[in-house]
């Protein structure tokens, strides 16, 4: 359901997507049900002349809501169980596991802008040809990425909804994840969260590159101005 | 208020009160019930300011940098300042004081069948100190640097430190108003706790006591156990940002997501706190139109009690990708998602509660089956974001303002109608206009749906909250996006201009209304078994209760309903 | 003031009164809670606070538990006092009690000009920052106990209200209790 | 208010002569008091013995008792109804468990795929100036050694400048 508003352009956007679908069936169809049998007892039970509101003692009650409330409950109960594991499984898969990376990028977002640190031609950080750039983050496609997350001064949120990945950014902690970019292009970068007055005007751009135009752009990186507005 | 306001004959009463004087009976009144209109005329107020930033940023989402009539220019400072105000204004001084103060107050000791609250001066100071709360965050808009623009949950260091949200007063008076009005609400708490437990009419068992009087209590007990360590919070914030102490600075020992913690360990019981009063009156008011008992009585005890109790354990999903270890996320993940099994049986129990009644569609009947109909939608779009694969994607995005408008537009906007259109007869002896009620019900439920639904679209295609300006971001700033910001803000238009119909219908019948009698409703709890509206001292004699509080249609008898105090 | 007949029933047992003590100090546990739980946190994650806790002067803390201890002492006889009808020999405990957090402030603000003057302030670093917020909190509670207790003394000794001898020692030992915990954690943990 | 002459001032003693018509009941508090002072001597005693977990597990293991006696005999707790009992353990098991899902954050300062840098940095102590002058180090932020050879072609951008070293690292 989300690829129709928002393409899958990292390895685990499916697996979210998934996710969102399952729930997405689940929920629609108790919504539907619910809502149905809400509306079809409006009908049947208005109050029409001659017609009388029935009075169910604890023991009616009781029977009648063994056969008509214990059911549904019981599935509604699979369902969430389902949904749980559903929910771990994708968790454990973006979150919790961290595959080794061919790279390593580090982010570090401050009030109202994001600089990105990549590794340059030696692909290692921290060496003398990193390439540190302003709101503007390039990626080789099919490389796996780990990325140092920090802040500088309030809580951020480090948001590429392409990726389906969202982490936010706490000054005094370094937080890592990981990404694989799947499709060419070039995509948003959000803060997720309110972080003062220029929370709004922080937008990165996000350049998926093929092999070739990323090695061109390590090679002479494009002046990082060309996208501000 | 004109002195005809309702009490025509100051009838003698049990106590052999003096004749207060006008501002005594108004503004320094003991009595529950004049202390309720105290605060629902408030909560009202603060309601229509609440309305108004919604009105003024909804402009600008949808007409991005364009004077905003009414308001001016919108920029990210004030942007922020209306979104955070408009949340803080919305839950703590609308949503509590109207649910649980007004209704509250007005509700329990004549539901309870006994005179006044068991402490009134305490009742009025929780008043009181609720009105300089109220007054503390207005001023908060004048001070020098402008309003606190943190969001409504200040996590610092935003709301720490003002070299970084560049209003220094703002956030220290936000947050004196807000830790003023927990007190209001931890003192109006112990008189509404221990009156619904000690002052019980004689024979009114445990079982007895209506739903709408149990909601209310256990919202109360909810709010005093879980708002202390925000209280600890709020101190240890306000020092940091005007003493400078180290709390929530990381580069002094302190750790921002502590505040987190502290926050939400508060913010998650806090909302099951405004949602189970509306819940009560939806029960009441859904078995006197259906003529019919209230299913499986004491299913629905049990499952608020269990929601209740489960609501302390569930507060970090909404700090699944905020920072705290990600493990953790995996255990409150699934107790989120368990949370929605008492809250479904107890959707079930109601809706069942309409099976095999005579119901009537009138206006409160009306609003409170539109209460059903669309808390279900907020129940179950909160699976998404309960779910913590699912919720990386949507954190923070409009899915979760709009899941979060669909739980708390029922429970304070129709719970609060529904128990006004219900319960005004009573507050004031007079009736409303039916067909006005009518007519501003439709509208507001359209338009309602007419805002929110485009914001679940929008939050699906990665639309981010509290950003003022989505030109800069080129996926955001497609047309069909804009069309539907539009959209929602046309229909909030709509529903905000037809609201003055019911402030209208409101006033206007309250001193020219048709006559009520004492039940119009044929309803069995007490509140109805005493004239409207109610003298002071509620009773005379004090009622006696001998059955349940729902026994409609029982067999045998002429008319369809059966008074809890009348003994035959 | 006319007190409602609705103070005068007790559907649940607990005069009402009593019950509106108890519901204070649930909301009074879970705010000390907070507060001293988050210390916590912070002490058992920064070890080097234990070095910072080492200029605390124990001899006042402990002085001050002795003193705490036996205003609990005094209110508990006020009370008891107070059972029996004795309304001036109940005021008179409760003053004693008094008496007992006018010592306990005095000695906690030489305590604190000492460590002031030493450079401890508030914002020195963090277990400065929590000393300070939690005993302050603290002694903002005796305060409030030691005033609500004058004025409950003033009526005892005319022998009018006197359950509420019980009441204002219920809380008092409340904070007596919360004192107990501070003491070790702000002054024993060096 | 007139509070009489014998407002007592003096602390302990005075008031144990206050009791002068005695009665089982009485001395059952007094008895207490003491027991409790002796309780507060032990807990005294552990930092003067030096070894830290004996004075932790003393000054602790002692509250909790000194709590439980007031609870009981002076609070009337063990007359008391069970719900109230039940209400402020509830309380204390939500102020647990709160301590619990908080600590993998606030007291542990590295986790699954995060670790809290300030949190290691801060333990050099803050400026606490004065007489042990030596033992407080560099005062405030220390200064992370940027890498300074940056490349070339970073100039400043034109709106707010973004330094290159930030605290992430």
């Amino acid at each position: 359901m989300l690829e129709h508003y928002m393409q899958q352009g990292s390895s685990f956007a499916s697996q979210i997507d998934g996710l969102v679908w399952m729930i997405f069936l689940m929920t629609t169809f108790w919504f539907l049900l619910v809502e149905g049998i809400l509306f079809w007892l409006l009908w049947r039970f208005r109050a029409r002349p001659g017609h009388k509101a029935v009075y169910l003692d604890d023991h009616a009650e009781h029977a009648f809501e063994v056969k008509w409330i214990e059911i549904p409950h019981r599935v509604i109960l699979l369902c969430d169980v389902a949904v749980i594991i559903g929910a771990i499984t994708v968790w454990s898969e973006v979150k919790l596991s961290a595959p080794a990376p061919d790279e390593v990028v580090r982010v570090v977002a401050q009030q109202w802008a994001w600089t990105f640190t990549h590794a340059g031609r030696d692909g290692k950080l921290d060496t003398a040809d990193d390439i540190v750039t302003i709101d503007e983050l390039h990626v080789q496609v099919g490389k796996t990425y780990s990325y140092e997350l920090g802040a500088k001064d309030v809580l951020h949120s480090f948001s590429i909804p392409v990726f389906r990945l969202k982490q936010d950014a706490i000054p005094g902690r370094v937080i890592t994840g990981w990404f694989k970019p799947t499709i060419v292009g070039e995509f948003d970068v959000q803060c997720a969260e309110i972080c003062g007055i220029g929370h709004g005007i922080m937008p990165a751009r996000l350049y998926v590159e093929t092999p070739e135009a990323h090695a061109a752009w390590i090679a002479n990186p494009t002046h990082y101005l060309a996208y501000k507005f | 208020m004109a002195e005809t306001h309702g009490h025509e004959a100051h009838g003698h009463d049990a106590h052999g009160h003096h004749e207060e004087g006008w501002f005594v009976k108004y503004f320094w009144s003991t009595d529950h019930k004049m202390i309720a209109k105290q605060y629902l005329l408030t909560g009202m107020l603060l309601g229509a300011v609440g309305a108004y930033f919604a009105y003024v940023f909804r402009m600008q989402l949808a007409f991005p940098n364009k004077p905003v009539p009414g308001y001016g220019l919108v920029t990210g400072a004030d942007y922020n300042a209306l979104v955070t105000n408009h949340g803080a204004i919305m839950i703590f001084w609308v949503a509590m004081p109207v649910l649980i103060a007004a209704f509250g107050n007005f509700l329990i000791p004549l539901m309870v069948g006994c005179d006044d609250m068991v402490f009134p001066r305490l009742n009025r100071l929780s008043y009181q100190i609720f009105l300089v709360s109220a007054l503390v965050l207005a001023a908060s808009f004048f001070v020098q640097g402008g309003a606190f623009g943190g969001a409504w949950t200040s996590y610092p260091p935003l709301s720490a430190k003002a070299e970084y949200s560049l209003t220094d007063l703002g956030p220290t008076l936000w947050l004196a108003a807000v830790a003023l009005e927990f007190v209001a609400f931890l003192l109006g708490g112990i008189n509404f706790v221990t009156t619904a437990m000690n002052s019980r009419a004689p024979g009114m068992k445990a079982f007895d006591i209506p739903m709408a009087v149990w909601m209310i209590v256990i919202a109360s007990i909810l709010f005093m156990c879980s708002v202390g360590p925000l209280v600890a919070g709020a101190v240890m914030l306000m020092f940091d940002q005007q003493v400078g102490t180290g709390f929530f600075d990381p580069d002094r020992g302190g750790d921002p997501v502590l505040w987190q913690h502290l926050f939400w360990f508060f913010g998650h019981p806090e909302v099951y706190v405004v949602l189970l009063p509306a819940l009560g009156f939806v029960a009441e008011i859904i078995t006197t139109f259906s003529r019919k008992r209230l299913f499986a009585y004491r299913t629905v005890l049990y499952t608020t009690i269990g929601t209740g109790v489960l609501s302390f354990f569930v507060w970090a999903h909404h700090q699944f990708i905020a920072g705290i270890d990600p493990r953790m996320a995996n255990v409150f993940s699934v107790t989120t998602v368990l949370i929605s099994i008492p809250i479904a049986e107890m959707t079930f129990v109601y809706i069942a509660t309409l099976f095999g009644g005579s119901i009537s569609f009138r206006v409160p009947m009306l609003w409170a089956l539109a209460f059903i109909a669309e808390f279900l939608m907020g129940g179950v779009t909160g699976i998404f974001l309960g779910a913590s694969g699912a919720d990386i994607y949507f954190h923070d995005t409009y899915f979760v303002v709009a899941h979060f408008h669909y739980t708390f537009f029922p429970i304070a906007i129709i719970g609060t109608f529904a128990g006004l259109t219900y319960w005004f007869p009573k507050m004031f002896g007079r009736h409303m206009n039916e067909t006005v009620n009518k007519v501003h019900f439709w509208i507001t439920i359209t338009c309602f749906n007419g805002i929110f639904l485009p914001l679940f679209v929008l939050g699906a295609a990665g639309d981010h909250r509290r950003i003022f300006d989505y030109g800069n971001f080129p996926e955001l700033s497609q047309p069909w996006m804009q069309d539907l910001r539009v959209f929602a803000t046309v229909s909030l238009l709509i529903m905000l201009a037809v609201q003055p119909l019911f402030l209208a219908n409101f006033f206007y019948s309250m001193f020219k209304g048709r006559k009520a009698e004492a039940n119009p409703w044929k309803a069995n709890t007490l509140e109805w078994q005493c004239p409207s509206p109610p003298p002071h001292g509620n009773f005379s004699p004090l009622p006696e209760v001998y059955r349940g509080p729902y026994e409609y249609s029982a067999e045998g008898r002429a008319d369809d309903f059966w008074p809890q105090n009348s003994p035959t | 003031m006319v007190r409602p007949i609705a103070t005068t029933r007790s559907a649940s047992g607990v005069p009402t009164g009593r019950l509106a003590v108890w519901w204070v100090l649930a909301s009074e546990i879970v705010i000390f809670g907070g507060l001293l739980g988050s210390y916590l946190l912070h002490r058992l994650g920064h070890p080097e606070w234990a070095t910072y806790a080492s200029h605390t002067n124990t001899w006042a803390g402990a002085f001050n538990t002795f003193v705490l201890l036996t205003s609990s002492l005094s209110a508990v006889l006020a009370h008891q006092a107070a059972e029996q009808g004795n309304g001036k020999k109940a005021a008179n405990l409760l003053l004693a009690t008094c008496g007992g957090a006018l010592i306990f402030l005095i000695v906690k603000s030489f305590e604190w000009t000492a460590e002031i003057q030493h450079g401890y302030t508030i914002t020195a670093n963090g277990f400065w920052s929590f000393y300070y917020i939690a005993a302050g909190l603290h002694g903002l509670h005796v305060i409030a106990g030691a005033i609500i207790m004058l004025i409950v003394a003033a009526d005892a000794r005319k022998g009018k209200d006197l359950q509420r001898v019980e009441l204002i020692g219920i809380y008092w030992h409340f904070v007596d209790l919360v004192w107990i915990f501070l003491f070790p954690l702000l002054y024993i943990a060096k | 208010m007139s509070t009489p002459s014998s407002h007592s001032h003096e602390h302990g003693h005075e008031s144990g002569g206050h009791e002068a018509h005695d009665g089982a009941h009485h001395t059952n508090y007094v008895k207490i008091w003491a027991m409790l002072l002796v309780l507060l001597g032990v807990s005294l005693a552990g930092p003067e013995l030096g070894i830290r977990t004996v004075t932790l597990l003393t000054a602790f293991g002692i509250a909790v008792v000194k709590a439980y006696m007031v609870a009981k005999y002076f609070m009337h707790l063990n007359i008391e109804r069970r719900f109230v009992v039940q209400l402020l353990t509830v309380c204390l098991g939500l102020m647990m468990l709160f301590f619990l899902a908080t600590a993998p954050d606030v007291m542990k300062h590295w986790g699954m795929n995060w670790r809290n840098e300030s949190a290691k940095n801060a333990n050099i102590p803050e400026a606490t100036h004065h007489a042990e002058g030596g033992e407080h180090a560099a005062a405030g932020h220390e200064v992370v050694p940027a890498h300074e050879a940056a490349p070339a072609h970073q100039a400043a951008p034109a709106h707010e400048a973004a330094p290159a070293h930030g605290a992430g690292e």
